[in-house]
């Protein structure tokens, strides 16, 4: 398989047995989507053939694959946004009876598959309204109760919290052991030790390891996967903390039950902790002036930036990673150059005018600071495998002056090589005087970079988690305990956290309608 | 109800020409310059008559007309004046207004109908054939000419078309080289007949255009290509009889839309009224030349407040003698 | 969008007596049958992220095909219609082709067609409308029952046929699906490219059919009927809400953008409105009338 | 593209002595800047995910105005086109906020300017044409310089220096991120909607430069001149490369789509094809040389 005569699959031969899950790895770029794009029938491979059940797989039909048994997730979703969930589970299956379609059995029937994997949601909403989270649980239900015999999943796990990743792991384990074949990928290494029977790992398209889980080490699948060995993955947090230089006050992002009050000093890294839906990514987006706020105050080195208008949080040099990043991260149909310069404009024009080389330069030093896996700076977005996608969207923050980084999982879908360099770029830029604010679902992230940490529940900061507190054995039992409301443990939870009281928030809201 | 909007028919009452107060309701093709200058013409005349009018346009749409035309049958107007998007349509709107006993009337193409009631129309064959002559007699038996065509399919192309066609055969010594539609429009011209520049070059020894408009962008063609060659138009438009005055144009013939769409209100009138039962008077374009494109540039243009004055008085005297395109012109005959 | 169209119906209604009357209605409903029938084939298309463009000229193609039949078959009814349904789908099946399995885009195939059938239209009649046609080819449009005409009822039957078959069906789920994201439609096994080609098909013979019963209406065949039809049947389309990138937008949306053009055209009408005049309230209006659309969807959130 | 281009010269070249020869290019140059001047606008209108319908009617209505003036001014030659340029960049601008503002889709707000535009072209001059206009008006369009018209020399000029911004400004550079994604070009600091204002109220202000270069090259000014104008205008982009769904498309591409369909009228006129028979052979044309070239796409990945 080749793009534009590149080839990035060089004669790979992989056979997925039934009741086995495969885990497939590899750095950014090295083929895995490619593969089960080629193995699902959306593209058409060079050379070689794909056989399902001794039946072999027309080239590039996805209609053919679906009649084969074969079932995708793929990592950019592809859900119908506009359709209900119920919809999106059951089309190109739908239950008909005499009468049209049975949409009431659809219904119950979809509300029974999600509630299996310990999601509650209305199977009549409409996907487009359902967080990213959500909506990779729901395309996952849909792959894997199509019957098919093959189930490709490609970082089924990159949305979602640890909660559903077990849940996940549970439904996977119960489609093995009924006979089916699994390959899923992930940048995880503890997840492909507890699902994974085999592993394979890609290296830049050869297949460079296969191999039965049980007889190799993590070290072994690392290095094979990048060809090195990897030092330690978190660097040291910075020790020197400055001036307050990002202040939230009062600020009520809509549709939020409470104002939320933050500040960060220059050099400290904030942890914002939750389950899905917990209003992380609307906390981040409402100081950014994505999401629409309706009161409060965003002060960044002592200037206050106005709400509502990202425009004006990137010239008081704030910036923001989103976790969408095809929907909101980088313009696809732009290259890397321009979507580089893009939050930058200002800093590359004379008169309106592109300073070519400048911004050449500069876009060039930051990709090859993310280890950007490219073809150069004129590559499409859109060719850019997932994980190098990130990467463009982190990097184009890096050509101008930050003083306020907001991360929204930042390593989403990020292989092990580059997000050691993801932690140390975002730890050296805060020794540098940089204050960040790191939303993430990736528990260790957590714990090992933040200087403190703000655990999320239903919108309100229900938490406050000092170092000391991060530092303590059964910190993640606290954190997750805090973020889905059970009733904390009275001995660790008196000792070990802050919680913040009830009554505290609706101070916050009086004082903000004093205004 | 309690809403009387504008357009609501008022009933009965006579006014000081002691006609007792009747409405028309017209549907034409559509709001062209033709119509516009005619439908001032058909104020004009209302008003001296007592005759209230509706008015709509279809947009060029026979569907829109027939719905139009269903529309007055529905309101009970006391007469109907159709000037059709297209010849030949119509047929159960025509037969719905004569079971209605609404007098129904087709001006300016013909809607070919037994049941219709009157009918005015110009004669489309006359003025193409009268162009081409006009053409003959300056470039002589033999040369090569152009034409440009109205939207294919009209009445007006056609019968226009038709008389072109009859002249040119009475000289076979005249090649047409290229013959097209340019939609009665200036812009569409100019490029077609550029084009035709760059295929037959000096070939070219004069354009038959089918409408005045066509021939001015046919005109401004030459002019690029730094070419004179005669052009001979129909329908007297302002720049066209300017260009005949300029002795850029050969010649065109004037359809005047006052005094035609004037005559169509007039002879419904006198339908509506009983005071005749059918009348079928035929417009017959007077040539214009040199000789009296002054006097029609003063009708249609310069002093046009003055030609509407007596505008009246003019059609219904016409009625009387069956001519119903004099207008004083040099050279027309009473 | 109900609102708006209940506030000109009052509007109307309060300036003109002769607005509010049951022929009035009915005179509505015969107006907007020729269109109703090409919109809900727009309906289909543009739910599918696509255009057809090509409608207003397959109408004119298809009313000279069956004019020609007719003239050619005296006292047959139905051989015209099969004749003008058969043109319309066929010239549908090459849209459909084009788009479906050559990939080229919707705008660019139905604009060729738009051209290409236009072109035929009077290649048919050699430049000239067909006239002279059978008394018989006059009763398809023009016969009534319960009063209503046959157009008429088509465009009832279709609105009430095509809405169910867009809620109940698998085919209607499926025309969504392919509209809201190909790629995901692709993966769950939804053959996009059959799916694709049917909605043109399908707009293509509605478009010969509402050809045929417009020539039959004014019992001519003409190679200009139907020209510009398109926009109003697309802006239909949009006004009932439907997004022309494709997965949103309903039938009865359609139904009610329709009526609403249809109604600004009569009641525009009926007050006289000089033609020029009517013009510029109608932008406004329909501007308008989407805008307030808009802005209520937005509070509703 | 070029491909097809190049062999759609090279037929009429071997058919016609007349056709390669340099005074016809000059005609096909001649007749292709007016559209140029909207395909320009249309460009950048729908590399953000739009589509700008009513540019034929501004073209009429500026037409219109700029005659209006120049008949109360005569002697002067700015001072009409200035007026067109202005009565364009109005109408642009009323889209611009429509769409940008009000988020009305831009199908329908340009639809129903459209409309409007058309209703007050023939409001301007109580529905008739302007005609007897002086003759400076006339000069505007049909000066020459170094061997070229002025609408010519714009045309050049336009592309040349648009196709430069596009590539070499953040302005361009905006435009492409609106089309791409409008919520990560939020996310970059884009002003949205600023830049949607901008590429609307640019549109109109080409088109109403057009209309005024139009109106003096014929020397009167219509209310329907420019009439189906925008079709063309967006067939061009299209056949360029331009994806209606934003952020594709280049201004070279445009150029190379017009000078396809411009050569096509050329040529098909010099070999004195009918009308309807040209039609047919355009739509399919038009269609085969896009469908080449998605095909080449396709085989050059
Ligand atoms: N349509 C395309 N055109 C050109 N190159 C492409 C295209 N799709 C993928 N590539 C390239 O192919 C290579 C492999 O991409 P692929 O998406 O398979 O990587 P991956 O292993 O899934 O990476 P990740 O972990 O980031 O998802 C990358 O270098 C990518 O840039
Ligand atoms: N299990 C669930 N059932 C129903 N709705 C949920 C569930 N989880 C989340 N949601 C919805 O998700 C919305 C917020 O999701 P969002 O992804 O923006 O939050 P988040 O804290 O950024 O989470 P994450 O970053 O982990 O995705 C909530 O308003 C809620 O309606
Ligand atoms: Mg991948
Ligand atoms: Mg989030």
């Amino acid at each position: 398989m080749a793009f534009g005569g590149v080839p990035v699959l060089r004669g790979v031969s992989l056979a997925l047995r039934p009741g086995t899950i495969t885990a497939l790895a590899g750095e950014n770029g090295a083929g895995k989507s490619t593969l089960m794009k080629i193995a699902s029938g959306q593209y058409r491979a060079d050379a070689g053939i794909v056989t399902v059940r001794g039946e072999t797989l027309q080239p590039g039909s996805t209609a053919d694959a679906t009649k084969l048994g074969v079932a995708i997730v793929p990592q950019e979703l592809a859900s119908l946004e506009e359709m209900t969930v119920y919809e999106n589970l059951f089309v190109g299956r739908e239950l008909r009876g005499p009468w049209g379609l049975r949409r009431r059995d659809m219904i119950a029937t979809a509300r029974e598959n999600l509630e299996s994997f310990g999601v509650d949601i209305d199977p009549s909403r409409k996907m487009g309204t359902l967080p990213l989270g959500l909506r990779q649980i729901v395309e996952i239900v849909k792959a894997t109760n199509t019957g098919a015999r093959a189930i490709l999943l490609d970082e089924p796990s990159s949305a979602i919290a640890a909660r559903e990743v077990d849940r996940l792991g549970a439904v996977m384990r119960k489609l093995r052991d009924s006979g089916v074949a699994l390959l899923f990928t992930t940048h995880k290494m503890e997840e492909m030790r507890s699902l994974a029977d085999v592993v394979v790992v890609l290296r830049d398209g050869d297949l460079v390891l296969e191999s039965p889980m049980s007889e190799v080490s993590d070290d072994d699948i690392v290095t094979a996967m990048i060809g090195r060995e990897l030092d330690d993955l978190f660097p040291d947090r910075p020790t020197t903390l400055g001036e307050t230089v990002l202040e939230v006050e009062g600020l009520q992002v809509e549709g939020s039950p409470a104002p939320v009050d933050l500040t960060v000093r220059r050099g400290e890294i904030v942890g914002l902790a939750g389950l899905v839906g917990a209003g992380r990514t609307e906390l981040l987006e409402g100081v950014f002036g994505m999401r629409r706020t309706t009161a409060g105050t965003v002060t960044v080195a002592g200037r206050r930036v106005r709400r509502n208008d990202p425009a004006s949080a990137i010239s008081s040099n704030v910036a923001l990673v989103p976790e969408d990043r095809k929907g909101a991260g980088g313009v696809l149909s732009m290259d890397i150059l321009d979507n580089g310069t893009l939050p930058r404009l200002a800093s590359f024009t004379t008169a309106g005018w592109l300073r070519g080389r400048a911004r050449r330069e500069a876009v060039g030093a930051a990709t090859r600071s993310v280890a950007l896996k490219s073809r150069g700076l004129k590559q499409s977005m859109e060719t850019l495998s997932g994980g190098n996608q990130q990467k463009v969207v982190f990097a184009r923050w890096l050509v101008g002056s930050v003083d306020v980084l907001l991360l929204d999982e930042p390593t989403r879908g990020v292989d092990v090589g580059a997000r050691s360099e993801i932690y140390r770029i975002v730890t050296e830029l805060a020794q540098q005087g940089m204050a960040v604010v790191m939303a993430s679902s990736d528990m260790p992230e957590i714990l090992s970079l933040s200087h403190r940490a703000l655990v999320l529940k239903g919108g309100r900061v229900v938490a406050e988690l000092d170092r000391r507190d991060l530092d303590a054995p059964d910190v993640q039992d606290t954190i997750f305990r805090l973020a889905s409301g059970l009733t904390t443990d009275p001995t660790t939870a008196a000792s070990t956290s802050t919680p913040v009281t009830p009554a505290s928030a609706p101070a916050a809201a009086s004082k903000e309608s004093a205004r | 109800l309690t809403g009387c909007g504008a357009g609501d028919p008022s009933a009965g009452g006579t006014d000081e020409s002691g006609e007792e107060r009747i409405t028309v309701g017209i549907s034409v093709y559509d709001m062209s310059s033709f119509i516009t200058e005619g439908k001032e013409g058909i104020d004009t005349y209302a008003e001296a008559n007592n005759i209230e009018v509706l008015w709509n346009s279809a947009n060029n749409d026979v569907s829109t007309q027939a719905g139009q035309i269903d529309q007055y049958v529905t309101a009970a107007v006391d007469a109907i004046i159709v000037v059709p998007v297209q010849a030949d349509t119509l047929q159960p709107q025509v037969s719905q207004a004569k079971a209605a006993g609404i007098p129904i009337l087709d001006v300016n193409a013909t809607l070919n109908n037994p049941d219709i009631t009157a009918s005015v129309q110009p004669d489309d064959v006359a003025a193409g054939a009268q162009e081409a002559q006009m053409m003959v007699d300056e470039i002589g038996e033999t040369g090569n000419v152009v034409i440009l065509q109205g939207p294919l399919g009209g009445s007006g192309e056609i019968n226009r078309g038709k008389g072109i066609d009859q002249v040119l055969a009475e000289h076979p010594g005249i090649t047409v080289l290229a013959k097209d539609t340019a939609n009665w429009k200036r812009d569409e011209a100019v490029n077609k007949t550029k084009n035709w520049i760059s295929a037959f070059g000096d070939d070219i020894d004069g354009v038959i255009s089918q409408n005045d408009d066509m021939g001015l962008g046919a005109l401004q063609a030459l002019k690029e290509a730094g070419m004179s060659v005669p052009i001979v138009g129909i329908d007297g438009i302002q720049d066209g009889l300017q260009a005949v005055k300029d002795g850029t144009f050969i010649g065109t013939s004037l359809q005047n839309g006052t005094v035609e769409l004037a005559t169509g209100l007039a002879v419904a009138a006198q339908v509506a009224r009983g005071e005749a039962d059918d009348a079928n008077p035929v417009y017959v374009m007077p040539a214009i030349t040199t000789d009296n494109v002054d006097a029609a540039i003063e009708h249609v243009v310069t002093d046009r407040d003055a030609f509407l004055d007596q505008l009246t008085e003019l059609i219904d005297a016409n009625l009387e003698t069956g001519d119903i395109s004099y207008e004083g012109l040099p050279g027309q005959e009473k | 969008m109900v609102i708006v169209l209940l506030l000109v119906i009052a509007f109307f209604a309060y300036r003109s007596a002769r607005f509010g009357t049951v022929e009035n209605a009915t005179t509505i409903l015969v107006a907007a049958a020729p269109f109703a029938l090409i919109a809900l084939g727009q309906t289909l298309v543009i739910l599918t992220g696509g255009i057809d463009l090509s409608v207003g000229s397959v109408i004119a193609l298809s009313s000279m095909s069956a004019a020609l039949v007719a003239k050619a078959t005296p006292g047959q009814i139905w051989i015209p219609v099969l004749v003008a349904v058969l043109v319309g789908l066929a010239a549908g099946s090459v849209n459909g082709f084009v788009v479906s399995v050559m990939k080229v885009p919707p705008f660019i195939t139905t604009l060729g067609m738009l051209t290409l059938a236009s072109g035929l239209a009077y290649v048919v009649g050699n430049g000239a409308p067909i006239n002279g046609l059978p008394t018989e080819f006059g009763a398809i449009a023009n016969t009534k029952f319960l009063g209503l005409t046959i157009p008429v009822i088509l465009m009832i039957v279709g609105i009430v046929g095509l809405g169910l078959v867009m809620r109940r069906t698998a085919f209607g789920m499926r025309v969504y699906a392919v509209g809201g994201n190909p790629l995901a439609a692709r993966i769950a096994g939804v053959k996009t490219g059959r799916v694709l080609f049917s909605v043109y098909a399908i707009s293509g013979a509605l478009a010969g059919l509402s050809g045929v019963m417009l020539a039959s209406r004014v019992i001519t065949g003409s190679p200009t009927l139907g020209q510009g039809y398109e926009l109003d049947a697309i802006a239909a389309v949009v006004i009932g809400g439907a997004s022309l990138l494709g997965g949103r937008g309903t039938v009865w949306g359609t139904a009610l953008g329709l009526l609403l053009i249809q109604t600004l055209n009569n009641g525009l009408d009926i007050l006289t409105v000089p033609a020029y005049w009517q013009d510029v309230i109608k932008g406004v209006l329909i501007v308008s009338a989407v805008a307030v659309d808009v802005w209520a969807a937005k509070r509703r959130r």
